[in-house]
């Protein structure tokens, strides 16, 4: 359903991503794994045109371009039929957490205002804030922030949601419940590509696992195939760091 | 020295009738001028090709010129030259019967529109990208990100500004007696030509003033609240 | 002061000269102006020169300023004598001292298209013909006049309008556009600008005429607490009158005697 | 069609150049003494106590309500009375620039201290909050920190009114003092009222030429202070 | 060496910590757990005084007052004797990864400018950023922000440093890095106080532990006393969430 191909980005002189290809199905659960710094989040916003890439192709649904060459109703077209969740959250600062959420669904998805309150609420309450619908993000914890993040993106019911490590302020608690809103919203066919340090998230739910590093796809495979038989000795040596028993020694 | 208070109070009452045409050069002068300043403000924000030069070169030059200049071709060859163009292409129009308020509105727009454009321009950089971006990627078009996400925000530390812009064209509006056009201002110089009563007539264009400005300095002020509550910035300090 | 203090040095040294401030608005040419040389200049100015020259027991300074710093300062007393080419009225005399005599005198007339010479010859013409007249600054004399004129002419008024000062070349412009019927100025201006060979718009000369409609006398206008200084300004015009000294200024600045055309 | 004559334009602009000095350091001295004033009233502004809150926003109020002439000739008629009856000192003798300049001042300070405050008030809490937790006062925090970014803020809004303030002559010509603007005037009525076009548009010129230096400048300040910072740039 | 007692602490009528009583020793490493919205992040902030408790008492070293009525003097003392890693990081925008970890040396520990380069470098370092120096904060990634709020903390040696959440952002990989630098400047005997979910590093190298909800403790004590023998309710519910093995139904 969503395709990418040979996608090259810099910054400056800095290449981030060095020809990237990322297929996915509908209903997939991509996950990418890889090290700080190593382009995941780039990658993610080229997907959704924040960020635009040098050069590749991107073909979705019935869609099919050259990224660089995407006319702005293009880009939009693609936009309202993705959601991001982004991993330094964006609330929208001018509006509540009820509205943060129903923002999306009023104007872009044109949901009457009861409706989208009402389906806003559900969305929040899925990820444990009931009782916030009516804070503004500078009134909210860390963890309570990327919620309403995550609320934001699963009200909409996109086709594909790219998710930005979704649970890194939350305590471990909440990243079971998230998760478990995740993989519910995956079982109900929702397309998603998770990037995410959680790896029995990625074992359990990922139907395809993407370990990237310094720009490039070092290795990818069902999660069989990279936390049990990791073909390339990077990924080997990132996995074997995950054990519970880390080295603290310097 | 003493002061004739029959003299200011009559001249208050007169006066006063100018408070309307202050007013109105006022609201029609902003109307106009915030879509043009904003655009004038985007197109140097995201560099639109040509836009953004012709817009810089709009902002410094009319900044630059004085508006006597500015007036004097608006309002005194800019119909002439129309006349003329009408005369020989026989049409009967008569240019010179429009209400010289027509000209105030173009001069002031013009320059409230280059002083706006600067205010948004700073304005709009105080907002964070990943407010855009989160917006553009909930769906939302430029347009509605801008409506509904980034101009709420950049309200918050445009309203002052605006407010100093808004004062300034309020007080500049007295420039239109050189249009014929009668403010507070010119009203009462009118009335202090005969007797010398400028000291008189001073005091009363002050006393209106203050009137006038002190409501609009308010209602900024009401704006300026109702924006900061619902939004990010918290007036508390840190020390 | 310089030639007075000369004469009385001895005497200054005993006698504390009173000092005078004489403020005069500096874009009245050649009545008050600043000169190129950044000196106070015109023919008021000069007069006022002349009289301070007259009397040792003052000492004149004269401060360029604009017509309503110049009424406001006189009256509250940071001037002592205004000069701007001021026209009499009862409600002025309530403010400021006018003394008996008056300092110069203006010619003020009507500028118009010189096609429509039959029709306009003076006001009451012009009146009948449109009274589309330009705008005029009210703190110019010719805006009280052509008000006082209407005052006296209820049924045959001129259209009034105020405006802030603006620019001749405009009011000739629209004139000969016809976006007004007649242009309400002192005849220097007209003389100097339309009719002298050297003039800016002398291309104008044979479209544009000019017909006087009165000579008004102008006055130094003196703070309410300076009666001493008024009479001993009046005594010294006198003097300056019968010595023939204001002929000679007059020859200068106007070249001819605009004396003559005040109705007594 | 209405005379015109260009060379009369070149011709103005050697007489008129000779006073862009008087304009400059007006304004050059308004801009110093208001900044500094608005600096203070927006501290108290954003900071202060509720007294010298209400004093600055009163200030503020007051200043902006009042049309500058009238504050002209408040300061050139009420401060040497105020001085001469309440200490005796007497500035009468005083160049009329300093009240000019004093004016200038009082309402560029109004000014400026709500460009400062709007300014200020857009810088995040937590620039300031990560200064002071690695043990900066809060007067290094704001000058280190804060300032800066803040700066990219205020000086479009500076910048608008300083050179609003350059072209403010008309009202230093009120009380006499002559500036370019001025100047422009007395050659005006020179003439007789004739040229006022041509006068006019050579102090255009001269404007917008000192407009563009400053226009340069304070842009190449803004980008200086300007690094480090992500804006709505397209998307 | 540090010592707070009954903080109290609302926003508006929502009373957000209850009366807290914390201690900690010279050299410890005080681990804070909690769910989302425990009132974490506010009390590390009361300490600091970025926050303005309603009442309650601090005493660090020689000092000890009363929290509202604390003097400006007093209140820079403390915070240059501390550091904090915030959540979301506060990186300076203006500055760049270097600028940031210097300011506080030159400005605020009056630091020679080339050594305070020279150390904030080998703190770059050791968080993993050698090659970032030049860049400014919207340029990092966001695992590379927070390194570097977390460089700039430790550069200024402090005596307390308040972690929140520091790894958040971060990969197994680096998570495991940053903890060895965290321990090891506990084992040089810097006292710090982490907020985290890393319960592995809080059973490694914490040496007490608290857990935290809804704005009371509900528990402490050593990391056996918590993870082994947990008392109350509430923590065993807390901790039994933790288990590798999320129920992702819901
Ligand atoms: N605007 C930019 N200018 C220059 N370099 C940038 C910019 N944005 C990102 N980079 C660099 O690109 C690289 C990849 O960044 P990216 O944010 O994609 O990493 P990531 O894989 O998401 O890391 P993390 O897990 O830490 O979030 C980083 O080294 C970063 O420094
Ligand atoms: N400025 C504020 N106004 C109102 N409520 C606030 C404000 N700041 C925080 N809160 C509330 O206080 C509670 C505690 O917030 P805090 O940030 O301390 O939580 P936390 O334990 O750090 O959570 P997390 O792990 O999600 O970061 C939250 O419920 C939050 O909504
Ligand atoms: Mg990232
Ligand atoms: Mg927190």
């Amino acid at each position: 359903m969503l395709k990418i191909e040979n996608l090259h980005k810099s910054f400056g002189k800095h290449e981030v991503l060095k020809g990237v290809d990322l297929s996915v199905e509908t209903g997939n659960v991509i996950v990418i794994l890889g090290p700080s710094g190593s382009g995941k989040t780039t990658l993610l916003r080229c997907i959704n045109f924040l960020e635009k890439a040098d050069s590749g192709r991107l073909s979705f649904k019935e869609l099919d371009l050259d990224i660089p060459r995407a006319s702005s109703n293009e880009i939009s077209d693609i936009r309202k039929r993705t959601a991001f969740v982004f991993q330094n959250y964006n609330l929208f600062r001018n509006k509540t957490a009820l509205e943060n959420v129903t923002e999306g669904l009023i104007v872009a998805r044109r949901v009457k205002k009861s409706l989208a309150s009402e389906i806003a609420r559900r969305a929040l309450d899925k990820v444990g804030l009931s009782g916030k619908y009516d804070f503004y993000p500078h009134q909210l914890s860390g963890g309570q922030q990327q919620r309403v993040g995550i609320a934001r993106a699963i009200a909409v019911n996109p086709d594909v949601i790219l998710f930005d490590e979704p649970t890194s302020a939350l305590d471990p608690e909440l990243i079971g419940e998230v998760l478990a809103v995740m993989k519910k919203l995956a079982e109900d066919g929702t397309t998603m590509v998770v990037v995410t340090h959680e790896m029995t998230f990625a074992r359990e739910v990922g139907t395809h696992i993407i370990f990237m590093d310094d720009g490039t796809i070092v290795e990818e495979g069902t999660p069989d195939d990279i936390f049990v038989h990791p073909k390339e000795e990077r990924t080997k040596q990132f996995l074997r760091r995950i054990t519970p028993d880390y080295d603290f020694r310097i | 020295m003493t002061l004739d208070l029959e003299f200011m109070m009559r001249t208050f009452l007169l006066a006063s009738a100018g408070i309307p045409v202050t007013l109105m050069i006022t609201v029609v002068t902003l109307l106009l001028s915030f879509p043009a300043a904003f655009f004038m403000a985007i197109s140097r924000i995201h560099r639109i090709k040509g836009l953004k030069v012709i817009s810089s070169v709009y902002v410094s030059l009319i900044r630059g010129t004085p508006m006597v200049l500015q007036i004097l071709l608006v309002y005194s060859l800019l119909p002439s030259l129309l006349n003329s163009l009408f005369k020989s292409a026989g049409l009967d129009i008569d240019i010179f019967g429009i209400n010289p308020i027509v000209y105030a509105y173009a001069v002031f727009t013009f320059n409230t529109t280059a002083s706006l454009s600067e205010v948004f321009r700073s304005a709009l950089q105080t907002v964070d990208i990943g407010q855009m971006e989160a917006a553009l990627s909930t769906g939302l078009s430029s347009f509605q990100s801008y409506r509904r996400i980034i101009i709420p925000q950049a309200l918050v530390s445009a309203i002052p500004n605006i407010c100093n812009v808004t004062i300034n064209l309020i007080k500049g509006t007295s420039l239109a007696f050189i249009m014929t056009v009668k403010d507070i201002t010119a009203i009462a110089k009118v009335e202090a030509a005969y007797g010398y009563n400028y000291i008189e007539a001073y005091i009363v264009v002050f006393l209106l003033y203050i009137i006038v400005c002190s409501a609009v300095q308010q209602l900024f002020k009401l704006i300026e609240n109702s924006f900061n509550v619902n939004s990010h910035i918290p007036a508390k300090e840190v020390g | 002061a310089c030639g007075a203090a000369n004469e009385t040095k001895g005497a200054a040294t005993t006698v504390q000269k009173k000092k005078v401030y004489v403020a005069h608005t500096q874009t009245y040419v050649p009545y008050d102006f600043v000169n190129d040389k950044g000196e106070s200049d015109g023919f008021e100015v000069q007069v006022l020169k002349e009289v301070d020259k007259l009397l040792p027991e003052y000492e004149f300074e004269f401060v360029p300023t604009s017509d309503d710093d110049l009424l406001i300062g006189v009256e509250s007393g940071k001037y002592d004598i205004g000069v701007k080419g001021a026209w009499v009225t009862a409600e002025r005399k309530e403010k400021f001292i006018f003394p008996e005599n008056y300092i110069a005198a203006s010619i003020i007339g009507l500028t118009f298209r010189t096609e429509n010479a039959d029709q306009i010859k003076d006001m009451e013409s012009f009146a009948k013909f449109s009274g589309k007249l330009v705008p005029i600054a009210p703190q110019n004399a010719q805006y009280s006049i052509v008000k006082e004129y209407n005052d006296a002419n209820p049924d045959n008024q001129v259209e009034l309008t105020a405006a802030e000062s603006f620019d001749v070349a405009d009011a000739y412009t629209w004139l000969l556009e016809g976006r007004y019927d007649a242009y309400f100025n002192i005849q220097l201006s007209f003389k100097n600008n339309v009719l002298a060979d050297n003039g800016a718009y002398h291309d104008l000369a044979d479209k544009l005429s000019f017909v006087p409609y009165r000579a008004i006398p102008t006055w130094p206008l003196f703070n309410k607490n300076d009666q001493e200084l008024a009479d001993a300004y009046d005594t010294a015009i006198k003097q300056l009158q019968e010595s023939g000294r204001i002929l000679e200024l007059e020859l200068e600045y106007f070249g001819e005697d605009i004396f003559e055309y005040i109705q007594k | 069609m209405r005379p015109f004559k260009p060379s009369f334009i070149l011709e103005v602009i050697p007489l008129l150049l000779p006073f862009l000095g008087v304009t400059i350091a007006v304004t050059l001295s308004s801009v110093a003494f208001g900044s500094l004033l608005g600096l203070v009233l927006a501290r108290a502004k954003v900071r202060g106590n509720k007294i010298s809150k209400l004093l600055a926003d009163g200030y503020t109020w007051i200043l902006r309500c009042s049309p500058s002439i009238v504050l002209l000739f408040m300061t050139y008629y009420g401060l040497p009375k105020m001085l001469k009856d309440g200490f005796g000192i007497n500035i009468n003798g005083q160049s009329k620039g300093v009240f000019v300049v004093i004016t200038f001042s009082l309402i560029f300070a109004a000014t400026m201290s709500e460009v400062m405050r709007s300014a200020y008030e857009s810088i995040d809490k937590g620039q300031t909050e990560a200064a002071v937790s690695i043990g900066m006062s809060p007067f290094q925090a704001f000058y280190r920190i804060v300032l800066p970014q803040a700066a990219v803020v205020a000086i479009p809004n500076f910048t608008n009114s300083l050179i609003g303030l350059l072209k403010e002559g008309s009202l230093a010509y009120t009380i006499g003092l002559i500036d370019i603007m001025g100047k422009g005037t007395l050659v005006i009525s020179r003439n007789y009222g004739a040229y006022a076009l041509e006068t006019y548009i050579a102090l255009g010129i001269i404007f917008w030429c000192l407009t563009i230096v400053i226009e340069k400048v304070f842009l190449l300040l803004e980008l200086h202070f300007d690094k480090g910072r992500k804006q709505v740039l397209s998307v």
